[in-house]
């Protein structure tokens, strides 16, 4: 068996990674896909902890963070099509002209 | 090295090499791709730490529904490669300082709070049956499940008002 | 008390010329000039019957009587009542005030009737009676006050009868705001002088506990035994006060210029009354300055200092009232120097002699003036800039004018301190004290004398004698009566003013006893007056000399050629003028400006205007991280993150 | 208590009354709009002297009080709680006495949006008269940041030029201070469990350490309004801007507020900060009556001489104040009194110029005493008032509070009073120079020749306060003696707290 | 379930099943009489403020504590529907005149309503997660929802993204706060907290992320950003409803959450609050005086409202002060939300095609034009400054109240101070409508209107009584404080 800290570790490590891709990356979709990793990073921390708890919610509140990022996946690829319709580019930089 | 450290640690492995491609591949469909990897190894995890539903549900639903959708959208847009040339020229160098100082202390914060010496419990029959979990989805979690369908109704009528064509006499 | 009292009067002195001026600020451009101001000298007449009255009852009721009015101001231990004092003393300023007030409201009456022809608003007639009627009850308050408090009323009052009377024509003058400078100059001067009393009130009440004469000068030798520095600083600021008042060196600028007046304004107000007020402050405090031997000192360097200065001014003058107001800030300074020795009988004997000469002399100059305006209405080319003031474009005028010339020799010589006339004897006292105590004073005031002797005898020969140097001044014409008919009365007052302290006698010596204590009688000191009557003679002579042959019409004072630079000096007053606003005027003004532009608007008005900037420009710069960029979002947000879970590990 | 008879209530709410008829009229009517709003504010003064007929003179303490509980918060009640004494029914007086006289001197000054003004006017007073009656702090706190809005309008709305920016930095300047005055009465309010002045004033609660932060909180708000040196760069422009009635009841009125607000609360809540700070308080205030002086004079509008002068006379104000004897403190009350007299009707004939040439620049005129006699006389009153001339009400004042400062233990020194004494100089300085260069020397405009003479209506306005000059100056006991209990316990409260602590 | 769960969300369910309703009857209307979609909506919400009101007045906790039925709730609940109604009131002449008029809309706006709801009641860290999506995707959607215009898109986008970037801190911040407490009921991470047992480290972490997720709904500094430019972009009245609806609800969140963790950690949580509150109050307000669009300017403002909000609960750490804390937050909020809606019609009043007149300037000479709708701005403009006689002074004065009762002197200056500067550029509202000379088209509306001049007239008329709201606040007590 394997310390708990360690898929902790990698939770926080995956977490971080879909950070900075959030961060670096322009491209609309790429960083649609950092944040289901961020995501994903947190779901790794509940299973851990519910196995460490051996309670059943952690795992419950998984499958609920699915359903939710099924959702927000289908409402974030709705609007980034209509945008593409609309500015035939999904560079989010290009999506600055309200600022100040 | 116990042969679970050592899967383990292969898993870990695939899994942050695939979130860097993913954040690195200048193709979209790469990274598509690449997480959809990051997702099947976490999802093994998963199963090793006791949670086969939630396993098969990521690989089923994440790595195969939602990434599918992706792709489709993707494709649907062609697979564009916006040019990633760094305009601002602090985004990056402070992206990887404020990254990188989270995930020290975060990693630090695990390292020296949770013990090492803890180990994650072997798959238990309670937690590992999808039953147990169905039932307290319909039971103790009936309100959440409920909410939960009404997020995924609001998603849907959302999708469709983003993405219905205007109406042609709008101008007028 | 077995004599009628007529001491519940003395409120009348100062509600009879109220009353005047109420009924000429209400009727009084309806009643026509002759009632409007008839009904004013009549107001000041019957004041001063009411001193006569007062005086009667203190003939045998020496004692000083309060009459108290009501209670003015009263907060704590602070309690001012609105009260008079009747006593010695200021029974005879009120005589002085209201008696040659009269005589001045009478002549007024026609030399006001010319002057607002001349000036061209007849309007204004009965606004002149109003202003003089508040004189007069402004420095009734001055002189009836039972306290410092009510006295520096009168006192700031007669300050803006003053100023109101030198600006009376405030559209003439130099560029036509002459006359309006010359006023204002006159309030702001007398305002620093008030000050130093305002200070000097305040460290009585601080000291004294009440502003009240009789408790301020029975407390006056404890106080001066314990605290003697304070009773220095009284006396010295009360001192400023009075060269305030009294024209003395350092304040005296303000005197000259306020012949911008009515002439009936020089000798009612600038003459006679009330610039003898510092005298009579000076008189009042007597007690005071004998405790403080430095203060008296100062004050009689400063008299003897003024009377000196101011005589060599006059005789650089070529303005025929110029030559008299410096002859009246000398005459104070004579004044002043007495009291300053103690010798404060000697002092108010010579305030009262010289109100009739003086006077005379200024009513006396103005009917000049007026003959001479009168001339140049008939001359046939009268130029414009012709100044009827000028004693260069006169001479000869003792056969065109010849009552004026008449009662102007008479002021003249009793100015110079010619035997018997008035100013001899009130002269001579002061000199006698000096004699006796300060021979340095003593050589100062009869250089002084000299002086008075020789301008006097310069103007009368350049007035009255030679040929008439213009046109205007050959077919100058005498005055009516109501003019000159005060002039003569004045005229007898100055030759007989002397009775009043003769010599031996010491009337008034014992009169004001009464209130000042008993003083050593006044001796006839036979060099004093031997020195002070030859010298006087000497001046007059020498003044005749240097002038009588001069009737060339470009007129070149024959001094000029004699002193040089020296005259120069004098006929520019010494540029204590120009020193002034050298050195006070323009600076303050610098300063004003200075406060009011680099500092108000520059410096103060920019720390608000400074932080709205200093906000904006801040808001400025925050509103550049809002760049519109969704990762620089995202990066904020990390930031601010990564700062809470950093402190979290540092705590 | 009969609530409903309350001559506080009547007096304070009696203009809200007028203004509500004013927003029922409508605009057209000026003639109804002016009317009501005259009738209303003389009314009120109507009731302001019934009022004093009822008020006991020799009584120290608050009279007609009116507590009603207002609102809960926690363990804190803030009730509306009015009450007046020697000190507020001198302010009471000088406001309804003003209001009637500023809205008549609108009657040809404002002619657009009669109907906003005159409801702006008459809630201005009920926020005004609500300051000077409170004696709740959040009470006091309510009407006096309340005034800041109908004032702003009156500015922004008919005022001069730079009006905007005038309005503004008057509504921020004000606000600046009372912000911190908002946290001084939350603090207190919590730390004692009341806002009541009456129980709060000379209790001896607060220790002297907190004494001197509260101090400056308060003391912040009330000294930009007041205004002392240095934060006074509000007023000229307010003053300047401002329509003629708004500069009188600016400097007639609201800068008494902040005064008021010293002695109402400074003193008896926090006597032992006051005694300390007392010296520097004078100093500021010394600075400022010379400050003032200097800067009014060279001034180019006659406005801004005027409300420069303002500064000045309220230094004296604040000097008296904090001199914490009778003579200071009765004299800077009557001070108070008198420069809302005064300068109050500097304005108006200011403004009675300015309706005439449009023009408030001294070097448009000149001369006007011969052209327009009856107002030259007026203003040669007025300006001597202002002066501070014997016989006139300032005078009196000025000359008490100069004699408090001197002979003040806790300012220590005369030297403050004394140098404070040159501004009675200075003051002659400028407005001499005012009064010349609008009345005196010849008219040199050729628009000037043919102004008008003082209307009867402007008549009417000038000489009920030229009688109150005269009055005071000549026989001002009845005023003295109206404050003099209240000054008395205040006096008495301030030095009995400060010798506690010590 | 029994009747007790049903009548703890009975609020929230009745608005969801007249959403579904609605979403049918639109078909039916949406052709027809587009009218009557807004009534049926406001009619749904008027129903569920009924609801709110009469039925769940009780504390009490459904769902096995999912849900939590207390004082705060039930004073939030309310001013939900009531927002949601003013939020239907601005919307309607809005979308006809943009031609977006499409009853999905008002479904949308429902469902994101129903999820405040719960989000007030939320009993449990799962609740709150699915609340705030509930609430947030069909604000997503909204700011979109004039999706062809090009800042409609971008606003949504931006707040897509940004805030799912928010919610991926939230749910890490969770998942951690699970594994320190074990669970995510709010009540049981109460006890386990105040008991010691849980690590304190990782829910200090957890808490820090969650803190960022909120921070984001309401709008805090650094998570701010998003607002200013999300607010330009979106519908006004979406913008009118984030600004209210989203950030009360967030607050809603953050207080329920933290009053759980707070107490126990509030040595290490103090510090942050403050220095957000403060920030926060700095950065809005400062900012707020360099805008020139109304719109930004609003979101700034709200912004620095979230400051003072955030200030409130800096003391809640003091067993003392915390339900002051509370009550004045939530005080503050319903005084912030009339004013901030009341602005919001104002400004869709005033907003044309393509963003025309939504220029501060562009305000100039409505004093003259449209005196009511300049008179009611006045009064938002002063309430939002807080001044007196009007609700915000009131709300202020409660807030600072609270936070110098806590001790928190300087930061009640800084507010004070930073309200000031407020001050500035409400003021230059106030100034452009009436110290200047112009022709603004006002585009006058009977429900927009209603909107602004009853919110203004609340704020005016409760500002002479504002005893029984601040009675109603303090009675808002959180179950298990």
């Amino acid at each position: 068996m394997i310390p708990i800290a360690y898929p902790l570790v990698l939770a926080v490590i995956l977490f971080c990674m879909g950070i900075v891709g959030f961060l670096l990356r322009k491209n609309a979709i790429v960083i649609f896909m950092c944040l289901e990793l961020m995501f994903n990073a947190a779901n790794l921390v509940f299973i851990t902890f519910a196995n460490h708890y051996q309670v059943i919610d952690g795992q419950v509140f998984v499958v609920f963070v699915m359903t939710v990022a099924a959702a927000e996946v289908a409402v974030g690829l709705a609007l980034m099509v209509t945008i593409f319709r609309t500015k035939q580019s999904i560079d989010i930089d290009q999506m600055n002209s309200l600022k100040g | 090295m116990t042969t679970g450290l050592f899967v383990f640690l292969t898993l870990a492995i695939i899994a942050i090499t695939a979130a860097a491609g993913l954040i690195l591949s200048r193709n979209t469909v790469y990274s598509a791709l690449f997480l959809i990897i990051n997702f099947l190894a976490v999802a093994v995890l998963y199963l090793i730490m006791g949670a086969p539903f939630i396993a098969l549900a990521q690989i089923t639903i994440y790595a195969g529904a939602i990434m599918v959708l992706f792709l489709f959208v993707i494709m649907l847009l062609g697979a564009e490669k916006p040019k990633e040339i760094e305009q601002m020229k602090w985004q990056r160098p402070l992206a990887f300082v404020l990254g990188g100082a989270i995930l020290v202390e975060g990693v630090y914060a695990l390292l020296t709070r949770v013990s090492i010496t803890v180990t994650t419990n072997p798959a238990s029959e309670i937690l590992a049956d999808p039953k147990t979990l169905g039932i307290s989805l319909y039971t103790k979690y009936s309100l959440p499940f409920e909410i939960a369908s009404v997020i995924l109704l609001v998603a849907a009528i959302g999708a469709v008002v983003l993405t219905r064509m205007p109406k042609k006499d709008k101008g007028q | 008390m077995e004599t009628v009292q007529f001491f519940n009067l003395v409120p009348w002195v100062v509600f009879l010329p109220l009353i005047g001026l109420t009924v000429n600020l209400l009727v009084g451009r309806k009643l026509g000039e002759i009632f409007a101001g008839s009904f004013a000298s009549l107001a000041t007449g019957l004041a001063f019957v009411v001193s006569i009255l007062l005086a009667v009852s203190l003939s045998s009721h020496p004692e000083a009587v309060t009459i108290p009015l009501g209670d003015w101001i009263t907060i704590g231990t602070l309690t001012v009542r609105w009260a008079f004092r009747v006593d010695t003393l200021s029974v005879v300023m009120m005589l002085v005030v209201s008696g040659v007030g009269t005589l001045i409201h009478i002549y007024s009456i026609g030399y006001m009737h010319n002057d607002v022809r001349h000036n061209g608003d007849t309007g204004r007639y009965a606004r002149f009676f109003i202003f003089l009627n508040l004189f007069i009850a402004a420095m009734m308050i001055l002189v009836s006050a039972d306290n410092f408090l009510m006295m520096f009323v009168g006192w700031e009052g007669v300050g803006l009868c003053s100023y109101l009377l030198i600006g009376f024509w405030f559209e003439k003058g130099k560029n036509g705001t002459g006359n309006a400078e010359a006023a204002k100059k006159a309030f702001i001067t007398n305002r620093i002088g008030d000050f130093g009393l305002l200070i000097a009130m305040f460290l009585i009440f601080v000291n004294f506990g009440t502003f009240q004469f009789d408790e301020v000068f029975k407390q006056a030798g404890q106080v001066a035994a314990v605290k003697p520095g304070v009773m220095l600083l009284i006396t010295l600021f009360m001192l400023l006060g009075v060269t305030g008042k009294s024209a003395q060196l350092p304040l005296y600028v303000w005197l000259p210029d306020a012949m911008a007046g009515p002439t009936p304004v020089s000798a009612l107000i600038h003459a006679a009354t009330m610039v003898t007020a510092g005298v009579y402050l000076v008189a009042r405090s007597s007690i005071f300055y004998a405790l403080v031997p430095t203060a008296q000192t100062v004050v009689m360097w400063v008299g003897a200092a003024t009377a000196l200065f101011a005589a060599t001014i006059a005789l650089g003058q070529y303005d025929i009232k110029k030559v008299l107001a410096y002859s009246t800030i000398s005459q104070l300074g004579f004044m002043v120097a007495a009291v300053g020795m103690g010798a404060t009988v000697a002092g108010m004997f010579h305030l009262v002699t010289h109100a009739f000469f003086k006077g005379l002399l200024f009513l006396a100059a103005g009917s000049v003036i007026q003959g001479v305006e009168r001339g140049m209405h008939h001359a046939n080319h009268a130029s414009h800039d012709f100044d009827p003031q000028d004693m260069r474009q006169m001479g000869g005028l003792r056969k065109q004018t010849p009552l004026t010339f008449r009662v102007y020799l008479i002021g003249a010589l009793a100015l110079s301190g010619i035997a018997p006339l008035a100013g001899f004897f009130s002269k001579d006292e002061i000199l006698v004290s000096a004699w006796q105590t300060q021979p340095a004073i003593f050589i100062v005031l009869v250089l002084a004398a000299f002086l008075t002797a020789f301008y006097m005898g310069r103007q009368l020969t350049m007035v009255f004698f030679g040929e008439p140097r213009t046109e205007a001044a050959e077919k100058a014409s005498e005055s009516p009566l109501v003019v000159t008919l005060p002039l003569m009365i004045l005229a007898l007052l100055s030759v007989l003013g002397g009775v009043l302290n003769l010599p031996g006698v010491h009337t008034l010596e014992t009169w004001l006893s009464h209130t000042l204590g008993e003083g050593e009688p006044g001796h006839f000191v036979w060099v004093v007056a031997g020195i002070s009557l030859v010298l006087a003679l000497i001046g007059l002579g020498l003044a005749w000399m240097i002038y009588s042959r001069k009737t060339d019409k470009a007129y070149v004072d024959p001094l000029k050629r004699a002193l040089g630079s020296l005259f120069t000096g004098m006929e520019n007053k010494w540029w204590v003028d120009e020193l002034y606003a050298a050195i006070i005027l323009n600076p303050y003004r610098a300063f004003a400006q200075f406060m009011a532009d680099p500092v108000d608007l520059g410096v103060i008005d920019r720390i608000g205007g400074g932080l709205a900037a200093g906000t904006r420009a801040l808001a400025e710069s925050i509103r550049k991280l809002q760049n519109g960029y969704i990762r620089s979002y995202a990066l904020l947000m990390l930031l601010g993150l990564a700062a809470i879970m950093t402190y979290l590990f540092l705590r | 208590m009969n609530i409903g008879l309350n001559p506080l209530l009547l007096v304070t709410f009696f203009p809200l009354v007028g203004a509500l008829v004013v927003l029922l009229l409508k605009p057209k009517w000026k003639t109804a709009l002016r009317w009501t709003a005259l009738v209303t504010s003389l009314i009120t003064f109507g009731l302001s002297i019934w009022m004093l007929t009822r008020f006991n003179d020799i009584d120290p303490e608050i009279q007609f009080e009116l507590n009603l509980p207002w609102i809960t918060l926690g363990n804190n009640q803030i009730g509306f709680h009015l009450g007046i004494d020697g000190i507020s029914i001198l302010m009471v007086l000088l406001t309804t006495f003003l209001m009637p006289l500023a809205i008549l001197s609108t009657w040809k000054a404002v002619e657009e949006r009669i109907k906003g003004f005159m409801a702006f006017f008459l809630l201005l007073e009920v926020g005004m008269l609500g300051v000077f009656l409170s004696l709740d702090m959040v009470l006091f706190y309510v009407f006096w940041e309340f005034t800041l809005i109908p004032m702003y309008f009156l500015i922004g709305l008919w005022g001069g030029e730079r009006r905007v920016y005038a309005a503004v930095k008057f509504f921020l300047y004000t606000m600046a201070g009372s912000v911190l005055m908002l946290a001084g009465i939350l603090w207190i309010g919590l730390q004692y469990g009341s806002f009541d002045l009456t129980q709060l004033s000379g209790s001896g609660l607060i220790p002297a350490a907190a004494q001197l932060w509260l101090f400056g909180a308060f003391g912040l708000a009330f000294a930009i309004k007041v205004p002392m040196f240095p934060l006074h760069s509000w007023l000229p422009d307010a003053h300047t801007e401002a329509p003629t009635a708004g500069s009188v009841i600016l400097a007639g009125i609201l800068l008494k507020m902040g005064a008021y607000g010293f002695l109402r609360f400074n003193l008896p809540l926090f006597p032992n900060a006051t005694v300390t700070l007392a010296p520097w308080m004078a100093g500021l205030a010394v600075i400022g009556i010379l400050y003032g002086a200097a800067v009014a004079y060279l001034q180019k509008d006659v406005k801004r001489l005027v409300a420069y002068s303002s500064i000045s006379h309220l230094g004296f104000v604040v000097l008296g104040i904090f001199a914490l004897n009778l003579q200071g403190l009765q004299g800077a009350i009557l001070q108070m009194v008198n420069h809302g007299l005064s300068t109050g009707a500097l304005f108006l004939i200011v403004g009675m110029l300015y309706e005439r040439r449009h023009t408030r620049l001294l070097e448009n005129f000149g001369g006007l005493w011969k052209v327009v006699p009856v107002l030259g006389t007026l203003a040669l009153i007025t300006t001597l008032s202002s002066v501070g001339l014997p016989g006139l009400n300032g005078f009196v004042s000025e000359f008490t509070i100069l004699l408090g400062a001197f002979s003040s233990t806790v300012i220590g020194s005369p030297w403050f009073a004394g140098v404070a004494t040159l501004g009675v100089i200075l003051a002659a300085v400028y407005l001499l120079f005012m009064f010349q260069k609008l009345f005196l020397g010849p008219v040199t405009h050729e628009e000037n020749k043919k102004l008008k003479d003082v209307s009867a209506r402007e008549i009417l306005i000038l000489t009920p306060i030229l009688i109150f000059a005269f009055w005071i100056g000549i026989y001002p006991k009845p005023f003295f003696m109206l404050m003099a209990p209240a000054v008395e316990k205040l006096t008495a409260l301030v030095q009995s707290a400060a010798l506690l602590a010590h | 379930m029994t009747l007790i769960d049903l009548y703890s969300i009975l609020p929230a369910a009745t608005l969801i099943v007249w959403a579904l309703f609605l979403l049918l009857a639109n078909f039916w209307f949406s052709k027809r009489q587009p009218v009557w979609t807004p009534i049926l909506a406001g009619a749904g919400l008027l129903a569920s403020l009924v609801v709110s009101i009469f039925f769940t007045g009780k504390p009490m906790a459904g769902f096995g504590g999912f849900i939590l039925v207390d004082g705060f709730s039930n004073f939030l609940t309310p001013l939900f529907a009531v927002t949601g109604i003013f939020a239907i009131g601005l919307a309607y002449d809005y979308l006809r005149r943009m031609g977006i008029q499409r009853g999905e809309y008002y479904t949308l706006l429902l469902f994101s309503i129903s999820g405040m709801m719960l989000m007030a009641s939320a009993g449990d860290l799962i609740i709150v997660f699915l609340a705030l999506e509930l609430l947030s995707i069909p604000l997503y959607v909204l700011s979109g929802f004039a999706h062809p215009r090009v800042d409609s898109q971008e606003s949504a986008l931006k707040y897509f993204l940004l805030g799912t970037f928010a919610s991926g801190f939230f749910l890490f911040g969770t998942s951690l706060v699970f594994g320190a407490a074990r669970t995510t009921n709010l009540t049981d991470i109460l006890a386990i907290v105040s008991s010691g047992e849980a690590d304190t480290m990782l829910l200090l972490i957890g808490s820090a992320l969650m803190l960022a997720g909120f921070g984001f709904k309401i709008a805090a500094v650094p998570f701010h950003s998003w607002t200013p430019d999300v607010y330009q972009g979106a519908p006004s009245p979406v913008a009118a409803f984030m600004s209210v609806g989203a950030k009360a609800a967030g607050f809603a969140a953050l207080i329920r959450v933290f009053s759980m963790i707070f107490p126990s950690l509030a040595a290490e949580l103090t510090p942050i609050f403050w220095a957000l509150a403060a920030l926060t109050m700095v950065v809005g307000n400062v900012v707020a005086i360099a805008q020139t669009n109304l719109k930004r300017m609003l979101a700034y403002s709200s912004i620095a409202h979230a400051g003072y909000l955030l200030m409130a609960f800096v003391p809640f750490g003091d067993a003392v002060t915390r339900s002051n804390s509370v009550a004045s937050a939530l005080f503050y909020l319903t005084v912030y939300a009339l004013a901030s809606l009341g602005a919001w019609a104002v400004l869709i009043g005033m907003e044309g095609e393509d963003n025309q007149g939504t220029e501060i300037s562009d305000l100039a000479g409505l004093g003259k034009t449209s005196p009511l709708s300049a008179a009611a701005m006045t009064v938002f403009m002063l309430s939002f400054t807080g001044i007196p006689l009007t609700l915000g002074f009131w709300g202020k004065f409660y807030l600072f109240r609270t936070a110098i009762e806590g001790g928190f002197v300087t930061l009640a200056v800084i507010g004070l101070i930073t309200s000031l500067a407020s001050a500035f550029y409400y003021l230059r509202v106030v100034v452009k409508m009436y110290f200047q000379e112009g022709q603004p088209e006002f585009h006058w509306n009977f429900w927009t209107s209603s909107v602004a001049i009853f919110t203004a007239l609340a704020l005016v008329v409760f500002s002479f009584m504002p005893g029984s709201l601040f009675d109603l606040a303090l009675r808002s007590m959180l179950t298990g404080s």
